[in-house]
């Protein structure tokens, strides 16, 4: 099944969506995670992205919406298994009704979608950056280029650290100081681009803070993997909604993204982000 | 589909089940999800999203604001221009397993004659579609508002080509019927209707538009009332095939439209949803024809071919 | 609310938001709530139901048709006619404890200004909004969709009162900022937008109409992306104060319609669904202000109010 | 709290919706009932109806909807207890929505609203007619009449049948003959009436019922009141949306109905009417 092109960074997705079943649900402080049982399931590649939506009831949450599916990456899709696991927080109406489904509830998928990330080239050492939800396309990241793959994680306080969990390691940062290094996660970032050692950064996360990513990174001539977001109504490159900006005019994200390489970009303060 | 099969400006269409332009990109969808695509590809036919003369990038992001069951798009009509789309877009389209209807837009009259004679002399294209909601730089005046701007239109690419005309009404004007009939008589093939309604978000808690291009196009299940009304009206007055769209998600919704008097339907922003929307549709209203719930409505007379 | 107090066309009013018009019949609702109802009124002022100068029955039934997220209606303008409205409704009216104003419409010019002059020795009343949203039966024309239809009617109405004149703007118009614009300059004293969109629906699996009206007007949440464009169109056209409405429901939605340029808000089918909706839009509105969530949107200039 | 006006046919409703939990769910057949807790419960009257919508996603089913709250009659309002009981049939996304919640789960509800019925004006004999979902405001009626309330009650088949478990004693008959009397529970009434004691008839069912009944008392001179359906979206007189043609005219049924004199009607096949 699991056609791969574009280099290793896509798999195929099956074509159209199905309807899948949730086999469990679990939390991490605000964070969900819930594993779905996907047969048809091509095992994706880090960095990949599905859209979801719950099968019944996908829409008349808080203001009249859901309608569009949501774009969630895959926190994992554990080799062996026909299951594929999400990382999501409640933002907003969509990742509420998603928030909600228990264990034996259905889900629309489409996917995986999108390329994923690239190995670092000169296999040097890989450093993963993540905030918030955006850990979430580095666990799988980080589980296939094994445990030398250091993940720099930032949340705003301890409760939100917990979220840390779904990695198998890392160095923490809140905001509050109430878990790891108090500050930025890009601190802890500098302090280890300052080290010496050539490296590879693979960054998800907040729009501020992939920026600060890129221009630490591109000051220090390091290459760097930024997984963006923007609003998606599709994932499959039919709405055109997606784009951002790149050195070579707009990319559409779920096409050509959601990682694209730092250098591309002119900022990654991508107007109109997830949140 | 034996019992959907359609006949569409001298097309023998499998079913009655199209694509909305510019709401499903074969191309990239055939890079997500590679030759299956062609295999069972999910419309009747194939429009291609509106090509101007020259590449645009579109508008600045956002372009997607989600409504209550819809969603208002500011896309700005990206594409890569009629010398990019010949070279790139065409040979790609052409392996689609279905007839390829491209749609066209142009700021004057005669960009849109260029346009006409270019995908006039392609054999690859089954039929051209006059995307007109946009203003005549020349005059002003919204091209699809004016019964006299649509006629002034055809007057000048009617002439340029043999292969159907098609003009897409926008639902933006107060008498879409009467430029319905000026289309007809002025020689269009068909109709096809409704264009996105204008629409507006702004960003949470500001003053703000949110949108890039500061409004968008209104489309979704919510516009499903509109377009019916529309399509009502424009059927009462125009006897050439009519492609309706506007809010389509079944085979119940698609068989309304064509109760109403539209001989094809197309699907757009359920496609978002369901990328195989397409299918799903044309499948529903099958089931509907073999139960003889559509017998009423659509005869073999209402889709132009011998029972 | 002294936070929202707002100046209407002379009047003070406790807070911005009032109710559209046909959307909630107060003699009615104190038939079903008692007088409690008069003593947490949901709105700063009250809009009467469309008066016509003859009684009229309305449409067949059905009237109404679901939509996601919406509703068409086809009710018909049912009401007593201007001599059944001043002898039942107006005594009625005058008991409420908001400013009355009272919505007409005319099927010709003379017609509106009977009422209109009606209306105008009349205490009760507060301001007179015209629907303009029908045909002129002498031109054919809607009285709403052209400027020219517009100027004409006001040129007409506007000397025989010095009551605020609001013209109610139809969004079913090529380009309702110039119909606006035409209304100022005749001398409008405000507008309100939008009314419904034309729209219709099927009975379910057959191809005849199911509203008894063949045709009707869509109205609720979905509306509310094209109400604000439009709004944003008139906004930047005209310096008269703007009732905005379309599927306002909560005080983030009302507080784009100020933000975007509206001195009032009107919520019209999200009482059907929460009686008390005004009370509730304007509660939320109050605690939005509270957290100077509405300082940069709704400053005392853009009410009108000496801070 | 029970203000009536309008004679005794009549409870004002309290000002607006108010949010209100399900305490029980239960089902008879294909029918459901459940069970609510209204604190600020007035004592409403038979054949009057509430405005029902659930408190989370109402919207998000079939075709994208329901958006309005649905018209349902109350079945029961025990005295003493702050208890408001509904019985209903899933027959399109309104109904299955609210068929959906269980014990807990909370309801937006308006009412009561509208007029009920009126006792038999010579103190004779009531004779109970129902049909389906219809037998639903004859419960509290016949409660309240006492048992010399006789009701005839006609289902599809025995599995409907279950339904007259809710009301306290009934003759019942079944389209296919499975339960009770096989064919038309008019076909009861006929009996009944023709048995030649005075009685007023109160019927609620669907259309083709309620003309058989309108029909057949206007031909004897029977007095009836019958509740009639027709499609609602405020319940409080605001839409003017559901009316249906009287000999004076049209009413709104929210206002001036749901039961309504035979004798007012031309017919009672109300064009589009719930189902
Ligand atoms: C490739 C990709 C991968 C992602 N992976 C993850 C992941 O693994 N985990 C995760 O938690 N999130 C992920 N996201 C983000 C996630 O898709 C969004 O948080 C989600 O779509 C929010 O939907 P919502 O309905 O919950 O919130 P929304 O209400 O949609 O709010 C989210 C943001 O959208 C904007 N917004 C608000 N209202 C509207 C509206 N009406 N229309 C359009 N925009 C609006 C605002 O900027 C708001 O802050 C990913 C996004 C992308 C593109
Ligand atoms: C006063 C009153 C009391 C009632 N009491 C009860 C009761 O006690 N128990 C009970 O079960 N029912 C009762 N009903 C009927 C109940 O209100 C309807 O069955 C319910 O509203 C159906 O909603 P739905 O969404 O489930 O089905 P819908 O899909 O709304 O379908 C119901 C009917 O509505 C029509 N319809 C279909 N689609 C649409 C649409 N998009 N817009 C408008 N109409 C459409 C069709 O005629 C269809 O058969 C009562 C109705 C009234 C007026
Ligand atoms: C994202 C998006 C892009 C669109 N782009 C085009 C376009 O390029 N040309 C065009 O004629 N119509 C375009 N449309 C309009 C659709 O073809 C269709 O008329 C409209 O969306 C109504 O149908 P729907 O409700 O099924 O989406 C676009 C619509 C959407 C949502
Ligand atoms: C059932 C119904 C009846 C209406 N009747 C009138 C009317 O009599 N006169 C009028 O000017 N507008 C009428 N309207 C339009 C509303 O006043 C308002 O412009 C429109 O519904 C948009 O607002 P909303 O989306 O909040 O409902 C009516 C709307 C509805 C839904
Ligand atoms: S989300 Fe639709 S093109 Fe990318
Ligand atoms: S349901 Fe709205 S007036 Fe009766």
């Amino acid at each position: 099944m699991s056609a791969v092109a574009e280099g290793s960074r896509r798999t195929l997705a099956p074509l159209g969506r199905r309807r899948v079943s949730v086999t469990r649900r679990c939390s991490y402080g605000p964070y969900v995670v819930i594993h779905c049982h996907d047969e048809s399931a091509p095992a994706p590649r880090p960095g990949q992205f599905y859209m979801l939506a719950s099968a019944e009831r996908w829409g008349g949450g808080e203001g009249e919406r859901p309608y569009l599916p949501r774009a969630l990456s895959f926190l994992r899709a554990p080799a062996g298994t026909d299951e594929v696991h999400f990382f999501f927080e409640d933002v907003g109406p969509g990742t509420a009704r998603l928030s909600e489904l228990e264990a034996g509830e259905e889900l629309w998928l489409a996917g995986p979608f999108g390329v994923g990330f690239a190995p670092p080239s000169d296999g040097g050492r890989a450093l993963l950056v993540g905030g918030g939800v955006g850990i979430a396309p580095l666990a799988a990241w980080q589980d296939e280029l094994g445990l030398d793959a250091d993940a720099l994680l930032g949340f705003r306080d301890a409760q939100h650290a917990e979220g840390a969990a779904v990695m198998a390691a890392a160095q923490l940062a809140t905001d509050d100081g109430s878990a790891g290094h108090h500050g930025l996660v890009t601190e802890l970032l500098a302090a280890e681009l300052d080290g010496g050692e050539e490296a590879t950064v693979y960054a998800c996360g907040p729009p501020r803070m992939l920026e600060a990513v890129r221009v630490m990174c591109s000051e220090r001539a390091v290459p760097a993997q930024l997984a963006l977001e923007s609003g998606m109504a599709c994932g499959f490159g039919a709405c055109f909604g997606c784009v951002v900006a790149t050195r070579e005019g707009y990319k559409r994200l779920c096409l050509d993204g959601p990682v694209l390489d730092a250098a591309e970009l002119l900022t990654a303060l991508t107007p109109g982000a997830g949140h | 589909m034996p019992a959907l099969r359609t006949e569409f400006c001298g097309l023998t269409l499998e079913h009655p089940i199209v694509n909305g332009s510019g709401t499903f990109d074969a191309i990239a969808a055939r890079r997500a999800f590679g030759d299956a695509l062609l295999e069972d590809f999910p419309f009747a036919a194939y429009v291609s999203k509106t090509v101007t003369l020259e590449p645009r990038q579109g508008n600045a992001p956002p372009r997607l604001w989600e409504l209550p069951a819809g969603l208002i798009n500011s896309i700005g009509l990206p594409n890569r221009g009629l010398e990019g789309y010949l070279e790139h877009d065409l040979p790609r389209l052409a392996e689609l397993p279905v007839p390829l209807i491209v749609n066209v837009m142009g700021f004057t009259r005669e960009e849109v004659a260029t346009l006409v004679e270019a995908f006039t002399a392609r054999e690859e294209v089954a039929a051209i579609e006059l995307n007109v909601s946009c203003p005549n730089v020349k005059t002003g005046l919204l091209m699809g508002a004016e019964p006299a701007e649509v006629s002034g239109l055809l007057d000048l690419v009617r002439p340029l080509t043999r292969k159907p005309l098609i003009v897409k009404l926008t639902p933006n004007a107060t008498n879409p019927a009467a430029v319905a009939q000026a289309a007809q008589d002025a020689g269009a093939d068909a109709v096809s209707l409704i264009n996105t309604l204008r629409g507006m978000a702004l960003r949470p808690g500001s003053s703000e538009p949110w949108l890039g291009g500061r409004t968008g196009g209104v489309s979704g299940a919510g516009v499903r009332g509109v377009a019916l009304a529309l399509l009502d009206s424009v059927a009462q007055r125009v006897s050439v095939p009519i492609i309706a769209m506007g809010g389509v998600q079944s085979g119940a919704d698609a068989a309304a439209l064509l109760g109403a008097g539209a001989r094809l339907v197309a699907v757009g922003t359920e496609s978002f949803r369901d990328p195989m929307a397409g299918r799903r549709v044309a499948g529903e209203l099958e089931e509907r024809a073999e139960k003889g719930q559509l017998s009423a409505i659509l005869t073999p007379a209402s889709r132009k071919i011998p029972a």
